[in-house]
């Protein structure tokens, strides 16, 4: 019962989409020396046999439309079917089609900057990362940049982030050249004062954090942090992986960051689409606005335009301006909702996270950070239960797990995120799939889950001896 | 106007069990100082008043169809097929699979897309995807550095100016070195190959359009001990000899061409192929083939000892989202055409490109820059400048004329045909630039 | 440029194994005299260049959106989520569920169809969906007879015309006799119902969008041995008394105003809504819950023996393909707005209907026609001929102004309004029929 | 794992789509004596509780998309996505528009009117119809309108059929008033001539034939028969349910056909749509022309127009003017494929319906009238062997079967029909799990399917006491 792929499926001379009527000799255009050689051996099917095809694959697939998905850090929230409409309406332009023909779209551009320098309480913003991890180099490069500029550059070799921080924080540092000091977290789940004083000093170039943290709790010294950090010179970069605990409430400009990466396809509805494409715009404080990368839609008396004449920009992190099209997908959520739906959807969130940490909770689970809870918390199961297990129990159950041993701080984690678009109803019955997991006979565990697709898959054989195309022996 | 399901009473009952009074209660431990400070956003608007404050916007653009603009997105046919089966919400709305056992669809169907692109570059293997053509071409050089562990690298001019930019950026944070080849009659030259370089990079067609014959350079990179990265469009691979077929260690490019939306510039993809050997010096996903418990085949991600939420600061970059959905649109635009219809789009491109070509030196002023061969996109030199008549062809209907920038010349503009233009097109075009520059 | 799989060479192995020497050969045993004749069709183009020519058809269309036009189709919210749920390839590519196994995605949805079209009518059952609201009525009309065994039909003229015409035509059919009630000020005056009558239909509201008071129709129809059918727009049921609570045996309408494209005019659907006692008479499908096997919860198709393909010339209607789909979107649509959804959406536009209506009769010339109270949609009488006021309207980029046919009075046109309408559309329709009477 | 319906889960106050701001009070618009005391008890759920529900019901369901659906006389072949692409580009016309500016809709209108009469080789054509049993009924009225005109109405009032006709044709002859005779086949599985004279007579009105017929067959003695027709006065009807298996190849009307009915959802790739809606355009000769329904689409010398004043007209048949969406779907159709193509299309159908036939003979089904077949063909299970089983059968092999016990003159019949689109791995495919079934146990087969979202249900049940509402008690 495995499913075919779309090589074997492949027929030789069968064809899908014809595209060309007369279709001309390749040797009169090009000289043969440049021609291919052999065919690539791409699949040969009918148009039917596509559909069918990704149909079936779809229906292998699971995702926010068909399963509660309490992937914690990563917002599986509701997108709705709206912004799909929305952005099939500017598929059709080019990068570089005249500025002047292209107004609606750099007026939308503009117009997200402001909603969102707003949202985050920045000077100025660039919407040109592709992603998350994308917005964070960007940050960073701009930091770099600043302290270049200021002379610094040579001195401040390191940045630092918790130890409770998402993997890409220290890839980024790394990724720019940094060497990564990691801060411990406190007893309380919050970033250690004291272990930070003794780490900041003028070989410092930056301090990631994300709060709300990835145990969900809000670092309540927030301030007294950045006034250390601004002391030592130190710029304080904001991780917006989180952001959708606070949106409307609370905002990292006010709490004293210098940069802040917002993602997009989190917090603004942009769909995760299996790994992307998603957005990752980055704000900034006044002074680091110089070194945002190029260009910028700026408002001009003619009207909107793009903005290259930046001497101390980074640059370019990635071709063009970015995910146009996940931008409009964000532009219609914040028109949609305005701040009073904003500041609803936030503070929902949290709501669903307390509440169903109050239910697992009674269901034997242990929270080991208990702090008041934003938009997700970290759960333990109870001695002698894999976190790995249980989730492959909750596949079998019909639910997506949360997301497990993350953060690396908390053994055997289990971090719930269930965001603010599920119901009571469906928080209450993963609780009790929880609780009824617990029950379970260890070997039904260890060997869950039984009715997907594909049950439990050889990892090793995968990382030992890789096949990664089918025409790979 | 929100997307939350909870009555009145839910949010009252909810409360109650953890303890707080209100909404506002569940912030109370924040800062006083940062709480609620007031934010200027407009009013919330019902959906259909959203939309059509949308369509406003939207009717304010001029759409791209069927435009002569080249630069790296060019306007091809985006199939409703490929559409329909990537807005399934399963795909759309489904992230990272971590839990392969419900993910087999997105596994399955970008271990697909791995195997055409490796095809396509006449490489073993490539990853699951990049944010775009620019950044897979940093991340790829960046695998070249690590691989040799060298710091220099040179490129071509004839590389998108916008790609240069964005390895500029990546290279300079790690120290590493970025040497410019200037184009030489509109060609890369071969270049000394020093032993601090790590990699040398040319693409294919250049940015001007011109066919390079990358082998000189393959071998010049491997005589010195360096990679040799190709840039390259896939949709020419339908019908170019590939990087791997000229020795190219890594191939890299972007995947508009593949019938993706132009959506101004994004989201497309970045593709990043390579041999076998470098794997583990792969930035990004990979998935593998693998077999289950009952022996069933099945896919999963592999080697994520190379990725950041595993290693950290060791990662081999700090990528995580990449572009899976427009990946998967890429291989089934692949699917859908084949071998056979691949090569036919990128043909017929070549050919209207090329009749462009000669119509356009028709018009008086206007002199030939690109050198023969060219692909599908080709520079000419304008008696005007370059914006001045992108407007103007836009005030008549057309989008034609992307400005090249002055470092290749004064006065160059790109022009690209695809599929979609027919000889009308063509003529009309030619009229339009003959009143243009009248 | 066809959508079939076969290379050449299966082709030839499939001929080979069927004993045929070519394609021609399949139809060799067709009569000479009429094989292969010459027909004159365009020739066949790529998707790409169909797309483009049915863009161009397109764009010699002025698009209806909040179009201020009446009478029977109005311009609502389409809303993307139930375009996008319909737009699955399952619903899309099933046909009639014969095989409940593998069909209880429609047949789940079409029970909770049946269920809330029955809710809306205030009756006990509903089918599974009709053509159109005209044809539904008829078939509504055609139960009723079979149901009393009596051949005569008293319809009110505020029915809309359409929907008598079709009435009309399938009672001619089978000899019944047609009395029409003409409106009086613009209502229905109360019948004498005779004893041949079995069906007595009012619509409400009526053609010129006034609200009718149904219940001593419906009492006078049953004082007679007759059945009273009650012709709705089931938005407005979201806040009228539905026709069951006044007594209706029977409700019928179209599900356009339920978000459906308005489309030219359709594919919408009818529905069909009466009594339990009735259900054998009724014509079409209908789906039932019912047990699996194993107990478990499943719907089927029932009582099949009303239809034609088991009951041949004694089925109760030829109907077989319905509606099937865009009844789903209509369900899709009420379970996305929900009861005060629903409720909202109706008097939003009922609302604005009679700002309109103030508004309008501040122009000089223009005169009431239609009584109050009426719903969303009103007639008024014009000083010009309402085609030319209509064509005028359009020039100026507004649709409004239905011509009433003549039957009603001279010069009357009928407006609309709904729910995407704002206050300054209303200003402005009026400043547009100012220029056009002035 | 039975699947909630949409009311459990209902959640009182629940709200999903919002599309007004400021609520207006019913009582200040509408008197109270109007006004709905009791709310209508639709469901109460938030978007994404929508999406969901919807998305799973879809995946609890097959289609073309999913699945081969090899359904007799319903021509289940390929929808191209194109189309939908090509209906949203006219979707918000209004059919009352000023048809000035709605030149665009009309001309595809005549266009396709103009395309289906050449392929049928009829004179006029209405597209009004929304499906085929409407477009006979249309066809039935207009021959009864013309035999009335000529004072033959009270006369003739006998509609034939042959006894494999579809069930719509006696139940459309007895909508229209018409008493129904029944033809026998031939040994052949055609029209019995002999008999057929024997009917024939100044008291018919018309005789209803779908050529090839539903035993896939075609009518060889057509001409014969017409002529027949024509010296009796008798209106020849052509049930155009099977065209796909002749489009381009020979045309009803030069078979001397007078009235064609299409259906756009079967031969023209409109998608079926789980019932429909479909779309019924009929096509006549010109001596039937003055009874079509009104509107006609008409080209004048100002563009195009809607004729109303067509006084011989049986009137309407619907309102507006037909499924309109449904004919950009066609029109798109028959411009892609051309002459050639749909030519292409039709024997490819013949061509599948035959090797699929020679396949399950080979695997030990009977073929009763095994004959030329065209686009489909009858075939029978071996002794002992019920139909039914085997359908259920297939469903557990992951196909969906073909038509079962119609056309009655067949026992136990199964009418496959294969259509152009399905490959010939499918066909081997589908024959092998046909061999396979009559390999399996008696147990199995009648227990049969077992994996499917729901077995066998209990359809007695249903009949004796249906429940037609969730709130049925």
């Amino acid at each position: 019962m495995s499913f075919p792929l779309i090589f074997e499926r492949s027929r030789k001379g069968r064809r899908g989409l014809k595209l060309v009527k007369a279709v001309p000799k390749a040797e009169d255009l090009i000289p043969k020396e440049h021609l291919r050689e052999v065919p690539p051996r791409l699949p040969e099917v009918d148009e039917l046999t596509l559909v069918r095809h990704y149909t079936g694959l779809s229906r292998r697939q699971v995702g926010v439309d068909t399963t509660f998905y309490p992937l914690g850090s990563c917002t599986m929230k509701y997108n709705p079917k709206l912004h799909e409409e929305a952005a099939r309406l500017f598929a059709d332009l080019h990068p570089y089609q005249d500025p002047r023909t292209a107004q609606g779209a750099l007026r939308l551009m503009w117009e997200l900057g402001e909603y969102l320098k707003a949202l985050t309480g920045m000077d100025a913003i660039t919407l040109e990362p592709a992603a998350g991890a994308h917005g964070e180099l960007t940050g960073i490069l701009i930091i770099r940049a600043y302290h270049e500029d200021r002379g610094e550059g040579r001195t401040r070799r390191v940045v630092l982030v918790p130890d409770s921080a998402h993997g890409s924080n220290p890839a980024t540092a790394s990724m720019a050249g940094y060497q990564v000091r990691e801060i411990p977290s406190g007893p309380e789940g919050e970033v250690d004062l004291e272990a930070l004083k003794r780490e900041l000093g003028p070989h410092v170039a930056a301090l990631m954090l994300t709060n709300p943290n990835t145990l969900g709790l809000f670092e309540r010294r927030i301030l007294e942090i950045s006034r250390l950090c601004k002391e030592a010179g130190v710029q304080l970069y904001y991780d917006g992986a989180n952001l959708n605990a606070i949106m409307g409430w609370a905002r990292p400009g006010d709490m004293g960051f210098d940069v802040v990466h917002l993602n997009l396809h989190k917090t603004f509805t942009v769909p995760h689409g299996g790994g992307g494409p998603g957005s990752g715009p980055v704000g900034v404080k006044a002074h680091l606005a110089p070194y945002l990368p190029v260009p910028l839609v700026e408002r001009g008396e003619e009207g909107f335009y793009l903005d290259f004449d930046r001497p101390k920009s980074i640059g370019r992190v990635r071709s063009f301006y970015g995910n146009f099209l996940a931008l409009v997908r964000a532009w219609a959520y914040i028109r949609t909702l305005g701040l009073e739906g904003l500041k609803k959807a936030a503070a929902l969130a949290v709501l669903n996270a307390r509440y169903l940490k109050e239910l697992l909770k009674e269901k034997g689970y242990r929270v080991p950070y208990d702090g008041p809870s934003m938009h997700e918390f970290v759960a333990q199961p109870p001695q002698g239960f894999r976190a790995l297990d249980l989730a492959k129990g909750l596949l079998e159950l019909g639910f997506h797990p949360p997301t497990v041993y993350f953060p690396l701080i908390v053994k055997e984690a289990l971090m719930v995120e269930p965001t603010e678009t599920e119901a009571k109803e469906t928080l209450e019955a993963f609780a009790e799939a929880m609780g009824a997991l617990l029950k379970k006979p260890k070997e039904w565990l260890e060997n869950a889950p039984y009715s997907t697709p594909v049950r439990r898959l050889d990892e090793l054989r995968a990382n030992r001896s890789p096949k990664l195309t089918y025409f790979d022996e | 106007m929100d997307y939350t399901p909870h009555t009145e009473e839910e949010i009252r009952e909810m409360l109650r069990r953890v303890g707080a009074a209100s909404l506002e209660d569940l912030f109370a431990h924040l800062p006083k100082e940062i709480l609620s400070p007031p934010i200027d956003l407009p009013e919330p608007l019902p959906e259909w008043k959203v939309l059509e404050e949308l369509r406003r916007l939207a009717a304010q653009n001029l759409p791209a169809h069927k435009a002569f603009l080249g630069g790296g997105v060019r306007s091809h046919h985006v199939p409703p097929v490929v559409q329909a089966l990537a807005a399934r919400g399963e795909f759309l709305t489904a992230y990272t699979p971590y839990q392969p056992e419900v993910s087999q669809g997105v596994l399955q169907a970008t271990f697909e897309y791995q195997t055409m692109i490796a095809e396509l570059a006449g490489l073993e293997i490539a990853n699951a995807s990049m944010y775009d053509g620019a950044t897979a071409l940093a991340e790829g050089v960046l695998l070249a550095l690590r691989e040799t562990g060298r710091m220099g690298v040179l490129v071509s001019q004839g590389v998108h100016p916008e790609y240069r930019a964005v390895l500029r950026a990546y290279l300079e944070a790690v120290g590493a070195k970025l040497l410019t080849l200037p184009l030489e009659g509109g060609r890369t030259p071969l270049p000394e190959v020093g032993e601090e370089v790590g990699a040398v990079v040319v693409q294919n067609p250049n940015f001007l359009g011109a066919l390079e014959d990358l082998g000189p350079f393959a071998e010049a990179a491997h005589g010195a001990g360096a990679l040799f990265v190709a840039v390259a469009d896939p949709l020419s691979l339908g019908v170019l000899k590939p990087p791997g077929a000229y020795g190219a260690d890594i191939a890299v490019g972007d995947g508009q061409s593949l019938g993706l939306p132009m959506g101004f510039g994004g989201p497309h993809f970045g593709f990043l192929a390579t041999k076998k050997a470098f794997v583990r010096q792969l930035p990004g996903r990979l998935v593998s083939e693998t077999v289950d418990v009952e022996g069933r085949r099945g896919f999963i991600l592999t080697l994520q000892a190379r990725e950041q939420y595993i290693r950290r600061a060791k990662a081999k970059s700090n990528i995580t989202t990449n572009a899976q959905l427009t990946a998967l649109m890429g291989a089934m635009y692949l699917a859908a055409l084949g071998p056979e219809g691949l090569r036919e789009v990128a043909l017929k491109s070549v050919e209207m490109a090329h009749k462009l070509h000669a119509l356009l030196l028709e018009v008086p002023g206007v002199r030939p820059f690109t050198p023969k061969p060219f692909f599908n996109e080709f520079a000419l030199a304008l008696p005007k400048d370059p914006e001045a008549v992108r407007r103007a062809l836009a005030e008549r209907g057309f989008h034609g004329a992307t400005p090249v920038p002055r470092e290749y010349g004064e006065n160059l503009a790109l022009f690209a045909a695809t599929e979609l233009h027919e000889e009308e097109d063509l003529l009309a075009l030619r009229e339009a630039l003959k009143e243009v520059l009248a």
